[in-house]
């Protein structure tokens, strides 16, 4: 009965997710400036990876399968989305306040920026 | 974009006519086929690789792994020895010194990110290296695993804090050449013993082979508390030696590149 | 000590779950490689060994939990409406947060959360005055305690209690 | 059986591989060209899982993803980015 | 314990949908207008790679196709670090 | 049907790219993009010696499959005749394997060349260094 629920469980979490990355696709296609899609790359990265991994951990945790697949398979999907927890925003971190100070991309649409007020360079 | 001459437009279209070529010679000889299966030498290696009645075994379920280590073992040393030979190049090449430490790139955020990081890619690269004879993976890729560890800290925190954590030049080179020779050593030791003895056999042989050669390496002990532990002969050290050679390698060459180039004003 | 312990034995976890066996052989492999390594960097992972607690743990368990059940669920609705509407309506401000937490860990995991929440992301960080440059894409305030509400506040009370 | 399916994915891969290095070859810019061969040993990348090759799958994001494109942005370093 | 073959009904719609946009981010990657948009772009498709792989890894039901997950996780940010080392570095000259 | 028309398209894209790089190699002056290109080029040829050695009824990675360390170390004939059936040939993969390795000392060798070059010659481009030496 758990495993049913679990497979239930897994298989729309991972249809949820994968609707959520093409969300976030989508949303690359239709903003028009890189600080506003590090937002809808955020959707792609933690709604459509993160809860995908785990609801592949989930379905497979109550597949019959031999053991040393499904463990394995749950384990390197339950690090990975711990690492990607910790590496993706990181990443949005480094490459917009690089992108900010080497003036590659402008935040064009942007009613105030408290940054430019402070001076920090 | 600027406009093309008509000579550059030949060149595209002879370059794809070469593509297509390629493509039609390749399916037409029947090299690329989805129909038949293995040619009978890739049956040959499939067959008797982990097979421990076969005289060109060598007691390991990777074929890959165990083709690279055993059946063309010569061949791979001198391919680490091209490795050795390019970083032997770019130090001199080089000429260490000068360099500053510090890093442009380094927030609160990557400092704390990358030592949660640089554990989990060291234990991954070490089972990688570890495993190569039981499951996909072997020396290099290990040890190309392992080098983006230390270039994660070279990134974050600059030349200084490497060196603080054991990761000096001469330390680095000190281990890669004690690697490639112990991989020379390691290779040619059941000549060695043979030719002592007075029974033939071969550099870089792993096992025993029935009708040639009496002497070789173990496969696998038995434990005190039951069950074996397979290490497949030399196969095991060679990818622990490999692992040091490649990773302190590449650490080697992305820390002379880095302090190569950033050290210009 | 304690140190030594916890950092080692959550290297050797993450090595054995990437080997996928667990003989006798692979553990004691295990073990020994995540003492070597918490030997040589175990000082950079944790600072202060006294935070190191059970009870520490658990919060931090609560935290990921509410995290990703409901605070992931109401930041990915609002900009999953703006990315599908026709006219997002949006106001996108880079604004100035404060932060009242010391220990380096805790500061990155408020930056993280907010980074990981969609609408907000961390452009830069001043250690110095303690302040987030934030990118915000419904803008409401623009500094002090009215920006820290709208962003940062609960997982400021978060971090405090699990890093501070 | 194969699965059609992942066959279709690869299939998308090398064709994009092809459009990426058609669209390299000009490409003014040289940082994005660095950044495009990147992308490019990930389409290589997906078509070596599929195409059953572990070994060189876990070679390649290494080597392809990771260390080439570093170094390469290093080499550029010593001159300009746009090429004329 | 649940029948493996449910998986025929899951898997194609899931691998769709991912590979569909997989294929939409690699779009974006190749016309991006600035550097760091394809850099980003690159980020996400390397988290939809991950999924890809264990999902293969899955259909195949060979867990040594799963091998390339973790270190493909790690290095997400490796090269925006580099990236963003280049931009901050090159224009201070 | 479809699945071979499939594996065809991969072959004549992965070709045409082989085309496209050497191509590039040869007409574009910068030094960079030559190395750029010429990863690529290295990376569709093993890609391309990859599709040599499958083949549709394949299913399994070139590595024995076993639930126990015994079965590792003690397979049976029979097995072995079965295991070699549905795996894909491993000898282009590990040529490859090679492959890469040589190409990434290559690589770090010629690119801290190009550094230099751009260091000693303040450009990077081919036909400009020409002008220079006159």
């Amino acid at each position: 009965m758990i495993d049913v629920l679990l497979f239930v469980l897994g298989s729309s979490l991972m249809v949820l997710s994968a609707v959520l990355s093409l969300i976030g696709a989508v949303g690359f296609l239709r903003f028009r400036n890189f600080f506003l899609r590090l937002h809808s790359a955020t959707v792609g990265s933690i709604g459509g990876g993160v809860y995908g991994l785990v609801g592949l951990a989930l379905l497979t945790l109550s597949l019959d399968v031999p053991g040393y697949l499904k463990y394995y398979i749950f384990g390197v999907a339950i690090v990975s989305a711990a690492l990607v927890v910790f590496a993706s925003p990181t990443g949005s971190h480094i490459l917009s306040r690089a992108a900010y100070r080497s003036g590659e991309a402008a935040p064009r649409p942007l009613i105030r920026d408290k940054l430019k007020e402070a001076g920090l360079e | 974009m600027r406009s093309r001459g008509a000579l550059e437009e030949l060149g595209l279209v002879l370059s794809i006519l070469l593509g297509v070529l390629l493509t039609y010679y390749l399916v037409r000889a029947d090299v690329v086929s989805l129909t038949y299966g293995n040619i009978p030498l890739a049956n040959l290696y499939l067959r008797a690789v982990p097979d421990p009645s076969s005289p060109f075994t060598s007691r390991s379920p990777e074929v890959v792994t165990s083709v690279i280590w055993d059946q063309r073992g010569y061949d791979t040393y001198f391919e680490t020895s091209v490795l050795f030979i390019a970083i032997i190049g770019v130090l001199y090449l080089a000429g260490l010194g000068g360099g500053q430490g510090n890093s442009s790139v380094s927030t609160v955020i990557p400092r704390v990110i990358a030592k949660i990081l640089f554990p989990v890619i060291v234990a991954v690269s070490v089972s990688v290296a570890l495993h190569g004879h039981l499951t996909p993976g072997g020396g290099f890729q290990g040890g190309s695993i392992f080098a983006v560890a230390p270039f994660l800290y070279l990134l974050v925190f600059g030349r200084r804090m490497l060196e603080g954590k054991g990761f000096r030049a001469n330390a680095l080179v000190f281990a890669r050449s004690l690697a490639v020779f112990l991989i020379t050593v390691v290779g040619s030791i059941v000549l060695v013993v043979g030719l002592l003895t007075g029974v033939p056999a071969f550099l870089f042989q792993n096992q025993p082979k029935p009708q040639l050669s009496p002497i070789g390496y173990p496969a696998y002990v038995v434990l005190p508390w039951g069950g074996i532990f397979l290490f497949s002969g030399t196969l095991m050290i060679l990818n622990v030696l490999e692992f040091t050679a490649v990773s302190t390698g590449f650490t080697l060459a992305l820390v002379i590149i880095d302090t190569v180039t950033g050290g210009r004003e | 000590m304690k140190r030594l312990l916890v950092v080692g034995l959550s290297i050797a976890l993450v090595y054995l779950v990437y080997t996928g066996t667990l003989s006798v052989v692979e553990v004691l492999i295990a073990v020994g490689i995540g003492l070597a390594l918490s030997r040589v960097i175990g000082v950079d992972l944790v600072k202060d060994e006294s935070k190191l607690s059970v009870r520490r743990f658990f919060e931090a368990v609560k935290y990921a939990l509410k995290y990703f059940t409901v605070i992931e669920y109401l930041a990915h609705y609002s900009v999953v409406k703006a990315i599908l509407s026709r006219d997002p309506g949006l106001k996108p401000a880079i604004v100035e947060v404060p932060y009242y937490v010391n220990s380096e860990i805790a500061v990155v995991t408020i930056a993280n959360s907010i980074t990981n929440t969609p609408g907000t992301v961390v452009v830069d960080v001043d250690e110095k005055r303690k302040k987030f440059y934030v990118h915000w894409i419904f803008a409401e305030a623009f500094e002090g305690e009215e920006a820290r509400r709208g962003v940062s506040a609960e997982f400021e009370e978060w971090a405090k209690k699990i890093f501070d | 059986m194969t699965p059609v399916i992942i066959l279709l994915l690869s299939a998308f891969s090398a064709v994009m591989a092809l459009i990426a290095t058609i669209k390299i070859v000009y490409e003014r810019d040289v940082l994005k060209a660095i950044i495009i061969s990147g992308v490019e040993s990930l389409f290589y990348s997906i078509i070596l899982a599929s195409f059953l090759a572990p070994d060189l799958l876990i070679a390649y994001i290494a080597v392809g993803l990771g260390l080439n494109s570093a170094i390469l942005l290093y080499a550029l370093r010593g001159g300009e980015r746009y090429e004329e | 314990m649940v029948d493996p073959s449910l998986l025929n009904y899951v898997l194609p719609v899931v691998l769709g949908v991912y590979g569909l946009a997989y294929s939409i981010y690699s779009i974006v990657v190749l016309r991006g207008p600035t550097v760091p948009d394809m850099v980003l772009a690159l980020d996400v498709m390397t988290v939809d790679l991950i999924i890809i792989y264990l999902l293969i890894a899955l259909y195949y039901e060979s867990p040594m196709l799963a091998i390339g997950a973790i270190p493909l996780a790690s290095w997400i940010l490796l090269l925006d670090f580099v990236v963003a080392k280049y931009l901050l570095e090159v224009r201070k000259k | 049907m479809i699945a071979e028309a499939l594996f065809y398209l991969i072959v004549f894209a992965v070709g045409v790219t082989i085309g496209v790089s050497i191509y590039g190699i040869i007409v574009r002056p910068h030094i960079v993009k030559k190395l750029v290109l010429l990863t690529i080029l290295t990376d569709a040829a093993n890609v391309m010696a990859v599709l040599f050695g499958y083949y549709l009824r394949a299913i399994s990675p070139p590595v024995y499959p076993g639930g126990s360390l015994e079965d590792f170390a003690f397979p049976s004939s029979a097995q072995l005749r079965e295991f070699s059936s549905i795996s894909v040939d491993p000898i282009p993969q590990v040529l490859i394997v090679t492959a890469i390795v040589i190409g990434l000392a290559e690589l770090i060798f010629l690119s801290l060349v190009a550094y230099n070059i751009g260091v000693n010659y303040k450009t990077l481009m081919i036909n400009k260094l020409e002008v220079e030496e006159e």
